[in-house]
């Protein structure tokens, strides 16, 4: 127990003193610029990456060590994920208890349409993920929703996401002072250091990426969501990315909050909207 | 001989009245103190899993009547508690320093 | 590049490479004699044998020596200790049989390969290691064993939680 | 219940190369479950390739072949059309078999 405070007052009086040497930038008054941040988040990568070929960060850690990315390309000959996509393609095929699909809740028939998620939704003056539609679709056609962290969901977004593979990721904006809002709440989010261990998403994901948190290699945040869902040898299962936003909470020693709340949505909407222009590759196959 | 009699020593020791050890009116203020910081944390949808954790800690020990240990498990949650609550609060501005611009 | 479910091109190229390149060694030996294949039943000691040498002269009933006619293709750094991909291509010729063990897991012997006649003498799997740990792998070659070893590094990811 | 074995053979000329994803829990029986019981062993112990009658490529496996386990490997003597019977049996008595036709 002694050690545990001496340690969280430690890493908290560090914090504060990097706040304090940081010089305060001068910052013209905080309007909010989507497509300003996305260009220099964008940037950011490809300055500190520059021999990575764009559309290769959405491989996340394989575009950063080429022995990961060896290991992965024997995975790909026959991906681990080919259960979940196939469970997924079938599911989306069989009719509710009312004869409806999931093609009838989405648009083109949810085909080749997961560039397109999570949306904004201004009558609800929300942001709508792929999987909460996928749960509201299900619900609005008397079945129970699946949980957002088991297979059932990550079957059926490994499937729409591999029919828009190659797509470029293309999240809207539109011109409503509450979709910006959401926007800037999933930035405060991603930048925002939380947990025990006092770790922002930036901390590993745009401080380290391509550095070791002992066995694995950190993802560059840039298009890191482009693979969802992913199977990941570590959970030797698949992952939605509301699974992957808890277990990331719990690492940090941060209690994570429900499912499809609030802010994960936002954090999705933001990370999504700074990746656009990069392919979809789900779904992926990750450590 | 001579060692049974030193452990007899010692564990009259432990019962001097000079160590008092904490009573259940103890463990019951810091328990409640403790799960106010944490239920402050958590209204700010900021709390840490080793609060969650030695609060139960706390209260198993404070549950099995073993006081000492159930007001040092208190103090311990609360002061993480209270640690969640400082880096809420700072990190209300503090977040901008990492930005990419 | 986009990931598709297809083989990697390059990568195929690569063991295409390799077969053709075993397939000479075996093309001048027009038939091969029916050789005495590991015993056909599944060898339920040697997979229980905790220490590697013995679940070698369990499973063989001789000690190998090592070859350089053998490539064993393993990670530096296993990505994960659940999933780690590895193989083994060979030049050696009337191969019967290739088995893989990992010393440091619970039991050695990790699997066991038998390669009739007009079977390319390579083979691709996925183990799991328990550790890091030397990986090697043991080829039954015209009534001979040889081996190849190579260092697998193995450790749990994340920052804890 | 479709089959739990997945199964792309392709052949060019005499050579015929084979993999094979299984669907397969692959327990070690030394993890434990969330109530902390342990998980028993139940792993693949033998999958066999057969193609025109004749055994291609017998594999044994211990305890250490990762969960939807995989395997690839080549053989010569057979061409496009002809059978493959991929079949598998597990130490808990357990098995489960299939036929593809080679590309």
């Amino acid at each position: 127990m002694r050690t545990r405070t001496s340690f969280l007052l430690g890493s908290l009086s560090a914090a504060l003193v990097a706040f304090a040497l940081t010089s305060p930038r001068v910052v013209a008054a905080d309007k909010v610029d989507p497509a300003a941040d996305a260009k220099a988040f964008q940037n950011f990568f490809f300055q500190k990456f520059p021999n990575v070929k764009h559309e290769d960060f959405v491989n996340g850690p394989y575009s950063m060590n080429d022995d990961m990315k060896r290991q992965w390309q024997e995975k790909e000959e026959f991906p681990p994920y080919e259960f979940a996509l196939d469970a997924g393609k079938e599911m989306f095929s069989t009719p509710f208890k009312n004869g409806k699909t999931y093609a009838d809740c989405f648009p083109n028939g949810g085909i080749g349409i997961r560039q397109n998620y999570p949306y904004f939704d201004t009558k609800e003056g929300k942001v709508v993920t792929l999987e909460l539609a996928l749960n509201r679709c299900r619900e609005a056609n008397g079945e129970a929703p699946y949980s957002y962290v088991k297979d059932e969901m990550a079957s059926l977004t490994a499937y729409m996401a591999f029919t828009s593979r190659g797509k470029a990721m293309d999240i809207k904006i539109p011109d409503d002072p509450r979709a910006l809002e959401a926007f800037e709440n999933g930035k405060r989010y991603f930048y925002t250091r939380r947990g025990q261990l006092n770790f922002s998403c930036a901390s590993c994901h745009v401080q380290s990426p391509g550095e070791r948190i002992r066995a694995e290699i950190l993802a560059p945040a840039l298009g890191i969501l482009n693979a969802m869902p992913i199977y990941r040898s570590e959970w030797s299962g698949m992952g939605t990315i509301s699974r992957r936003f808890m277990t990331c909470n719990s690492q940090t020693r941060a209690v994570p909050l429900e499912p499809q709340a609030d802010e994960y949505r936002d954090v999705e909407y933001f990370l999504s909207y700074v990746a656009n222009g990069l392919p979809i590759s789900g779904p992926g196959a990750r450590p | 001989m001579k060692r049974s009699l030193t452990l007899a020593i010692l564990l009259l020791l432990s019962f001097a009245p000079s160590a008092r050890a904490a009573s259940e009116a103890d463990y019951k203020a810091a328990y409640a103190a403790a799960e106010a910081a944490s239920k402050e944390a958590a209204g700010m949808r900021n709390q840490w899993t080793t609060t969650v954790s030695t609060l139960a800690a706390a209260r198993k020990a404070g549950d099995g009547g073993d006081f000492d240990r159930a007001v040092a498990a208190s103090k311990e949650a609360e002061a993480l508690a209270k640690a969640s609550v400082v880096q809420a609060t700072s990190e209300k501005e503090a977040w901008k320093a990492m930005e990419i611009r | 590049m986009t990931t598709h479910t297809g083989p990697h091109p390059t990568r195929r190229l690569i063991l295409q490479g390799a077969v053709s390149v075993a397939l000479i060694g075996l093309g001048n030996v027009p038939f091969a004699p029916a050789r005495a294949a590991a015993n056909d039943k599944y060898p339920e000691e040697a997979f229980k044998l905790k220490n590697e040498a013995d679940a070698i002269k369990a499973l063989y009933g001789r000690t190998a020596e090592p070859s350089d006619k053998i490539k064993l293709d393993a990670p530096e750094i296993a990505e994960n200790g659940g999933v780690v991909p590895m193989s083994v291509t060979t030049t050696l010729d009337k191969v019967s049989s290739i088995s893989f063990f990992v010393a440091e897991n619970p039991n050695a012997l990790a699997a066991s390969y038998k390669f009739p006649d007009g079977t390319i003498p390579a083979v691709a799997n996925r183990l799991k290691m328990a550790k890091t740990s030397n990986v090697t792998a043991i080829v039954e070659a015209d009534g001979k064993l040889y081996s190849a070893t190579k260092e697998v590094k193995v450790t749990v990811g994340g920052c804890g939680g | 219940m479709a089959s739990s074995i997945r199964v792309r053979a392709t052949s060019n000329g005499d050579l015929t190369e084979v993999q094979t994803l299984i669907q397969h829990p692959m327990d070690t029986g030394l993890v434990k479950n969330s109530k902390g019981e342990l998980i028993p062993a139940h792993y693949i112990q033998e999958l066999k390739f057969a193609c025109n009658g004749k055994d291609v490529f017998v594999a044994n496996w211990g305890t250490a072949i990762s969960k939807d386990p995989y395997v690839k490997f080549s053989f010569k003597g057979a061409r496009k059309g002809d059978d493959l019977k991929i079949s598998w049996t597990d130490n808990k008595g357990g098995s489960d078999e299939t036929t593809a036709k080679i590309a």
